[in-house]
């Protein structure tokens, strides 16, 4: 968190995305700038009303376009502006989570988190964490992989299969 | 192709000590649809906001971007200027290059590219912005207050002395609540009937206020601005138009023996009757179960004896609807009663306090009759089995509050203090008794509380023991109290003639079915909830609707007069203006593409969401869709993340904007 | 027939029940359309194969008597009634047969407004399985020839239904395969999960037979068919295949009823119960939620408890 | 005595014990409201069996033999930190000399002998010499209590410093003493002393 | 006496124990106000202040016995000097209750035969030392500093209380020992047993109370890297000093800790004769400290 931090190159400087609703997480980043904290700045913040708003395919659209990593944040639970945005939110993204998982998505590319409007210090801390963390992991080659590769071409190993090919 | 225009702001030094802010005017230049980019020393200044006026009429454009400060900061200000160039002010955002960006990394070439790429995103943003308008809704400037208690008529009296109408609809015979049962009211032990009876008059003659008493809320529709309520008046037996209150209807009926509830059963009441002598209105109502007229269709003596002919047995219940633009919801509290089984508990009620079957074991409300001048005993604290002057008197606190097995976590936060004056009253009026309370701890938190408490200990001599008792019996004439002082670490025994046991305060029974006609949500407890724990602590979270009182939870006068008055503000407030104002980030449904799951409905906290009906021009049902009013919508966008064909979007957040967004990635 | 003498090969049940409930159904159907009670009875008849079948909406009573209940009884007939495919059926009031799987998607459906109970006439049927892909449909169902999905079923007789026809014969205890496969996924490292995947998903065409068939998929617009904003590339390539079947899996989370017909009309052999059974078992375990015969108020992900877990979150 | 029940009764509460308590210590024990801080910085805690707050609390209960048998009354050092550090200004250090004065002049049933023998002699000695000789308050104090032996090591090097005085000093003022003596002894037996 | 005149005067009232087993205390106040020239004239036939025992169980009697002894003091011109801290705090006691309760001044004046000497200022040794004579004139006055003696200040608890009678410094957090010995160009260590109770009370009939009392002391003072103890108090200095050896039998720890007299420090400090400071009779010898110091 100091200038040696953000001076230092790296080979590989991840890109972050961050979901975060306006009155918790986005003000806990702007008060992290009025402290002058400093922090990696590979970070890019989508600004939403609230966690309630954010929807899975955001995330899943973010690492398809490149992200390396993403980060959701918002209000902690009971702090909600709109009381209750939050709590949808969080059973969502805990779903969605072991819904990656489930087709190999790495989670550690994923992190959510409380900030609330007090918090820089923790704002800086969870980029601070994700920025390090994803830039040890490596790109995320996976979505970019994905996107290169063309439609399934398998050979005709199955008998029938073949039969049925050249038969046509 | 769009045209927008990108302001990049110096901030003074604040931004282009670490930004290259020309670089990034420059980088905007070469965005797609960007047709003017800019930087300047302070963008927020009058000259700054002068030159984006400019920029909008000379390259005529239909975006704006800002590179800046935190949109929380500015945002407004350049929304105006963006507006007094012409623009649809909502056609203007923000790219936050100082808190997120300047001001948290140090190296030049990095913090520049990461100002471009948030100028990008933002230019991808506000391509796609919509024109919005503020929505405007209209306001009906008549208040509903549900409750006749200090807090219903502290707000109906404040609402209405700001010169709106109030409607205050009232379930019992009359208004007074439960301010009117008591006695002497803490920290200054003034009369409650005092300074309680010259209120309730003032809402009687109020020329603003159309007061139901004997009425129940039976149907609400509608949303903030614009309620319709159906109130079910019941049937009185008495024509209140004709009533002259001179009670001789009360004096020659028969029936004498019934129990009145206003004086906890001690007292008792004819079948056509006042709740109490200053009842507001004071016109009596028949009790239809015991009266002999409507058990045997005999006697009738009472429509034999009224002057002015209001007896009226034939009277329905008959049903009023009113227009209204807010609710103050000011229903109160029920005192827990021990043989009950709480909502949630396991256990039934307090076995080892005797299940209420002790007759001199009573509740702190029962103490307030006894002790009250107006009272069944004229004031005279006497046990209720045998009518003597008890000497020995244990007061227990905490009976179901602070009881998780009882099903009650809560504090009922009244009853240290109303403890503490019973042991004076009881003090005032019985010299030579001793006064004893059982306690946990001692919860004074409010003005010349502690002080009061303390009096009551070092003046009146009441002994305070901590420890919760352990059980009651009756021994004899006597009742035996076990308890412990854990201060000593002994155990404690008391043989008492009058116990008084400081009940919970609890929800009205039925306030969930009243919160489901309103709308409105309730705690596990069914407490009224709040819209905000702190800072909206008298709203509802439907909007349009306001809490005082108990019925939110446990409060003391003070707290509920308080809150009534600020109840009646926020009414005020709503009705200061003809149309109700708000910025239109809400909901909207896409109709020809909503299939009508209601997921929507399922997760808005605001109950936002409708069900329409979609009919052809022959007025068949074609389907039914949800539809989101836009005068209730909070605007958080849940109901756009669960919507599964996206049929719902959030205006200002639309998933074209955001995808937008992610694409510049 | 007991455990010992079982074999994947040897006839499950006897035969004779599916008679049985083909009475029944049949002499429900035609009672109800007799006495005007419904416009049509949606059910099965017998499939131009031997032993297969197929969907029927029977609006005489002559159709009625054709319908019949057989281990090719494969197909969800809750589908007819979302509001997607309302259209195929006459107005009115309307029977279906159901069985336990396609009961949950009923519920579900009424639980998502898609229809009311009093609309429907509920005909359930004591299912003790259907045939699974590849079977020999000219033999006797048998464990080898049973659906994946009904090896492991729990809900082989209906509950809650207008009438349930047949009676349910005695079962064995099957290998759970299904659960099997999905415990064997969870233990691979997320780059063989992410290997996995991807082979399974390049090979999807995009058919969307899986939506057409899913009776959760009423959406009259689907997200994925939207260019603007285009959440989900339409065309047929692995990075579209594999957003497409994340999104699919995350709309029918908490709603899907695990009938497995979309990995049964899936022509490229994909897995999809999988990943549906995946997220279902998650919200088990995690709100202890699950799709039942009844139509519940709230579904797993439009509610929330104030004690949910959030151990995952910082 | 110490565990067994309270039973609690305008009879069983001595409540005029009380306030002669609070008229001797000119402070208030209803005042007290057991925060127990007194029992918190209290140097002889250690060594009573009822720690001050619960002194202060049986006497609120006006269980006062409770209070008078035990010994925690005469292990009170009078450092007073209690009544210093009471939020409440209950001045405990003068509620507990109330209490012995109360015990003294009952010859009450305490256990602790040792302490008041040891006080007795140390009032007698005031009365007799008008001042205080270490010697004689040690050497009578050894006799009486029967431990004859107790501190002989410390008697000779004490001796050897000049610190302990064989020989008391003649008092003018001697006289003086026993007129206060006698005429507090007068007050006393009029009723009108504290 | 001194041809010099005096810069100040006072009555004095030793109190029993400085003229018995504190008299080293005695000597060294003697000494100490001489070479500062500050004037003491002992209260002729001074008597008994009642100490302890007499308010334990009659305060009728300690009140008399201080008020007799202030009547004494009328006597002698000045504020009364008083050494002891435990004569302090009921000679200022006892003003105090006569003075808010009329009752009790009433039934003192009938036992002593006499109106209450009002008006009578009570000041400890301190407070001349700190307040009248004054830090600088004090500092000035040094003619040997204590430049390297550390020394732990004991309060004890009778010092500074009670807490209406009024006070000699800050009742928790008094200051007034580490001033005038920093005066004097020592070190004070800060420690955390300043003002706990020694047990003064039951070194007669319960010495078993005072080693344990007495034992935290010491051992706070060790721990805190003290050279010596010093102390204000016959009574604290009784049972620090004349018991030390004593504890460090009963609980096995080693302290040497020599435990000095206010005035024994200051007086060496500007420069009174050795032979004068009582040093001698110390129990726990302090010449081997101060001899380390360079102090002797």
């Amino acid at each position: 968190m100091t200038a040696t931090a953000t001076t230092t190159k790296h080979d590989f400087e991840p890109k972050l995305v961050a979901f975060v609703c306006t009155w918790c997480t986005y003000a806990g980043a702007d008060l992290a700038g009025t402290s002058r904290m400093q922090y990696p700045s590979n970070v890019r913040v989508v600004k939403f009303p609230c966690t309630g708003r954010i929807d899975p395919v955001f995330i899943l659209r973010a690492f398809q376009k490149g992200a390396d990593g993403v980060l959701v944040s918002g209000c902690h639970p009971g702090d909600c502006h709109y009381m209750a945005g939050n709590f949808h939110a969080r059973r969502r993204f805990a779903a969605f989570r072991q819904l990656l998982d489930f087709v190999g998505v790495d989670l550690k590319r994923l992190q959510f988190s409380w900030v609330s409007a007090a918090e820089g210090g923790k704002w800086v801390e969870v980029v601070t964490e994700l920025t390090e963390r994803v830039r040890e992991m490596g790109p995320m080659r996976e979505f970019i992989d994905l996107d290169a590769s063309e439609h399934w071409s398998a050979e005709l190993a199955d008998a029938e299969l073949k039969a049925a090919y050249h038969s046509l | 192709m769009s045209r927008i225009g990108v302001f990049v702001c110096h901030c003074g030094e604040n931004i282009s000590r670490t930004v290259d802010v020309e670089k990034v005017a420059e980088a905007a230049r070469g965005l797609l649809g960007v047709a003017h980019a800019c930087d300047y020393k302070y963008m927020c200044s009058d000259p700054g906001q002068a030159l984006l006026k400019k920029a909008v009429a000379e390259h005529r454009l239909d975006g704006v971007v800002v590179a800046a400060c935190s949109p929380r900061m500015h945002e407004k200000t350049f929304r105006k200027a963006t507006e007094q160039a012409g623009l649809n002010p909502f056609l203007c955002e923000m790219a936050n290059i100082r808190e997120h960006c300047s001001w948290v990394h140090e190296d030049r070439d990095e913090a520049t590219a990461k100002a471009i790429d948030i100028v990008h995103m933002l230019v991808e943003r506000v391509k796609r912005n919509r024109k919005l308008q503020p929505i405007s809704v209209p306001v009906t400037k008549t208040s509903l207050v549900i409750g006749g208690g200090i807090a219903g008529i502290q707000a109906a009296l404040d609402i209405a002395d700001a010169g709106h109408r109030v409607v205050l609809v009232e379930r019992e015979p009359s208004i007074g609540g439960h301010m009117a049962q008591l006695s002497e009211t803490f920290p200054t032990l003034d009369c409650s009937q005092c300074i309680m009876t010259p209120k309730m008059v003032d809402v009687a003659n109020h020329p603003n206020i159309t007061l139901h008493t004997y009425s129940e809320v039976e149907e609400v529709d509608g949303y903030i601005g614009n309620f319709q309520v159906k109130i079910r008046k019941k049937a009185r037996s008495v024509d209140m138009a004709r009533c002259t209150g001179c009670g001789v209807c009360m004096a020659k009926c028969p029936q004498k023996k019934i129990p009145n509830s206003f004086d906890r059963d001690l007292g008792m009441r004819p079948a056509i009757y006042v709740p109490f002598p200053q009842a507001v209105p004071n016109v009596p109502v028949i009790d239809r179960v015991n009266c002999t007229w409507f058990k045997s269709g005999k006697c009738g003596v009472c429509q034999k004896v009224c002057g002015p002919g209001a007896v009226d047995y034939a009277q329905q219940d008959e049903f009023v609807v009113e227009q209204v633009g807010a609710i103050v919801v000011a229903t109160g509290f029920n005192l827990y009663d021990i043989s009950e089984k709480p909502k949630g508990s396991p256990i039934k009620g307090y076995g080892e306090f005797g299940h209420g079957k002790i007759p001199d074991v009573i509740d702190g409300m029962t103490f307030e009759r006894l002790a009250s001048a107006s009272g069944p005993t004229g004031g005279k604290i006497l046990r209720p089995s045998d009518g003597r002057e008890p000497k020995q008197v244990v007061f227990v606190q905490c009976v179901g509050s602070r009881a998780r097995e009882k099903g009650i976590s809560y504090c009922s936060k009244i009853c240290c203090m109303y403890t503490a004056k019973h042991t004076m009253l009881y003090k005032h009026k019985v010299h030579d008794g001793q006064a004893y309370v059982f306690f946990m701890d001692a919860r004074t938190p409010g003005k010349g509380y502690d002080e009061f408490w303390r009096r009551s200990i070092e003046q009146e001599e009441a002994v305070y023991i901590r420890g919760m008792v352990s059980r009651l019996y009756q021994k004899g004439d006597k009742i035996v109290v076990m308890g412990s002082d854990i201060a000593v670490g002994i155990q404690v025994e008391i043989e008492a003639d009058l116990v008084v046991l400081a009940t919970a305060v609890q929800p009205r029974q039925g306030a969930e079915l009243l919160a489901q006609k309103l709308g409105i949500s309730y705690d596990q407890y069914n407490f009224y909830s709040e819209a905000h724990a702190k800072l909206r602590p008298v709203e509802c979270a439907t909007a349009g609707i306001y809490l005082a009182g108990a019925c939110q939870g446990p409060k003391d006068i003070p707290d509920t007069v308080s809150q009534a008055s600020a109840a009646a503000a926020k009414v005020m407030t709503l009705f200061a203006k003809d149309q109700l104002e708000r910025e239109p980030i809400v909901a909207k449904v896409n109709e020809r593409f909503c299939v009508g799951c209601f997921a929507c409905k399922k997760v808005c906290a605001y109950g936002a969401i409708e069900e329409k009906e979609i009919r052809d021009r022959q007025g068949n049902l074609v389907k039914v869709v949800a539809y989101v009013n836009p005068g209730v919508c909070g605007g958080c966008g849940t109901c756009q993340a669960t919507c599964p064909s996206k049929s719902v979007e959030l205006d200002g957040y639309t998933d074209e904007q955001i995808l937008a967004m992610i694409e510049t990635l | 027939m007991t455990q010992g003498q079982q074999t994947e090969s040897t006839p499950l049940v006897d035969p004779a029940c599916y008679a049985a409930a083909t009475a029944a159904i049949r002499a429900e159907a035609v009672r109800l359309l007799e006495a005007g009670e419904v416009t049509a009875v949606v059910g099965y008849r017998a499939g131009r194969r031997a032993g297969s079948a197929m969907p029927e909406v029977a609006t005489t009573a002559e159709a009625a008597a054709q319908l019949i209940f057989t281990p090719g009884c494969q197909n969800n007939l809750a589908l007819f009634l979302s509001k997607a495919k309302r259209e195929a059926l006459p107005k009115g009031k309307v029977a279906v047969v159901v069985k336990g799987c396609d009961l949950r998607a009923l519920a579900g459906l009424i639980g998502e407004s898609q229809l009311k109970r009093d609309e429907v006439h509920v005909i359930g049927v004591a299912c003790p399985g259907v045939y699974g892909a590849g079977a020999d449909l000219a033999k006797p169902l048998a464990a080898e020839s049973l659906a994946r999905k009904c090896r492991e079923c729990k809900v082989h007789l209906p509950e809650g239904t207008d009438v349930v026809a047949g009676t349910l014969p005695p079962l064995p205890d099957l290998a759970p395969l299904e659960a099997e496969e999905l415990a064997r996924l969870e233990a691979m490292t997320p780059q063989e999960r992410w290997a996995f995947w991807t082979e399974q998903f390049a090979r999807c065409i995009r058919c969307l037979a899986c939506r057409q068939v899913c009776p959760f998929c009423f959406c009259t617009q689907c997200l994925c068919d939207r260019n603007r904003p285009q959440a989900v590339d339409t065309s047929p390539r692995p990075a579209g295949n594999t957003a497409w079947h994340i999104v699919r899996a995350m709309h029918l989370a908490g709603r899907c009823a695990g009938c497995a017909e979309c990995e049964r009309v899936c022509p490229m052999d994909i897995p999809l119960n999988l990943l549906n059974r995946k997220m279902a078992q998650e919200l088990f375990e995690l709100y202890g939620f699950e799709t039942t015969m009844q139509p519940q108020e709230q579904g797993a992900l439009t509610s929330y408890r104030d004690g949910d877990d959030q151990s995952f979150i910082k | 005595m110490k565990n067994t029940k309270m039973t609690l009764s305008a009879r069983t509460m001595n409540l005029d014990f009380v306030r002669k308590v609070e008229k001797l210590s000119g402070t208030s024990v209803r005042r007290c409201f057991q925060c127990g801080k007194c029992s918190a910085g209290c140097p002889m805690r250690s060594f009573m069996e009822h720690p001050p707050n619960r002194v202060v609390r049986l006497l609120q209960l006006g269980q006062y033999e409770r209070v008078l048998a035990g010994r925690s009354i005469w292990y009170c050092a009078s450092c007073e930190t209690c009544s210093t550090r009471c939020p409440n200004k209950v001045d405990l250090a003068a509620i507990m000399d109330a209490l012995r004065k109360c015990s003294w002049d009952a010859r009450g049933p305490s256990k602790e002998s040792f302490v008041q023998l040891a006080n007795r002699i140390f009032i007698e000695n005031v009365r007799t010499y008008g001042r205080q000789y270490e010697m004689r308050l040690a050497a009578v104090f050894n006799v009486k209590s029967g431990q004859f032996l107790k501190d002989i090591m410390l008697g000779p090097s004490l001796l050897a410093k000049g610190k302990l005085k064989m020989f008391h000093q003649k008092n003018r003022n001697i006289h003086e003493i026993e007129k206060i003596f006698s005429r507090i002894e007068e007050l006393r037996r009029k009723g009108g002393a504290l | 006496m001194t041809a010099q005149k005096h810069v100040l005067d006072y009555s004095y009232y030793p109190g029993c124990s400085l003229h018995a087993s504190a008299k080293e205390y005695d000597e060294s106040t003697q000494g100490l106000f001489k070479a500062l020239h500050i004037g003491l004239t002992e209260v002729p036939d001074w008597l008994c202040c009642g100490a302890t025992p007499a308010h334990n169980v009659d305060e009728l009697l300690s009140l008399s016995l201080c008020a007799k002894n202030l009547e004494l003091a009328k006597g002698v011109e000045g504020d009364l000097a008083v050494a002891c801290a435990a004569c302090f705090s009921r000679l200022k006691t006892t003003q105090h209750k006569l003075e808010i309760d009329p009752e009790k001044r009433r039934q003192v004046e009938f036992a002593i035969d006499a109106p209450f000497a009002d008006g009578k200022k009570v000041k400890h040794l301190l407070e001349i030392l700190a307040r009248d004579f004054g830090l600088e004139r004090l500092a000035e006055a040094v003619k040997k500093p204590l430049s390297d003696l550390k020394v732990a200040c004991y309060y004890g608890c009778l010092l500074t209380r009670p807490p209406e009678v009024p006070e000699l410094d800050c009742i928790e957090a008094p200051t007034i020992m580490e001033k005038v010995i920093e005066a004097a160009g020592a070190q004070t260590v800060s420690w955390s047993h300043r003002l706990e109770c020694c047990g003064a009370n039951f070194t007669l009939s319960r010495p078993g109370v005072v080693l344990k009392l007495s034992a935290d002391i010491l051992a706070s003072a060790r721990d805190a890297g003290a050279d010596c103890i010093m102390v204000a108090c016959p009574l604290c200095h009784g049972n620090l000093d004349i018991r030390q050896q004593e504890i460090e039998e009963a609980t096995g720890e080693h302290f040497g800790l020599p435990v000095f007299y206010m005035t024994q420090l200051l007086a060496l400090a500007v420069g009174v004769r050795e032979s004068k400071l009582g040093l001698d009779s110390m129990i726990v010898n302090p010449l081997p400290l101060l001899k380390k110091k360079g102090l002797v």
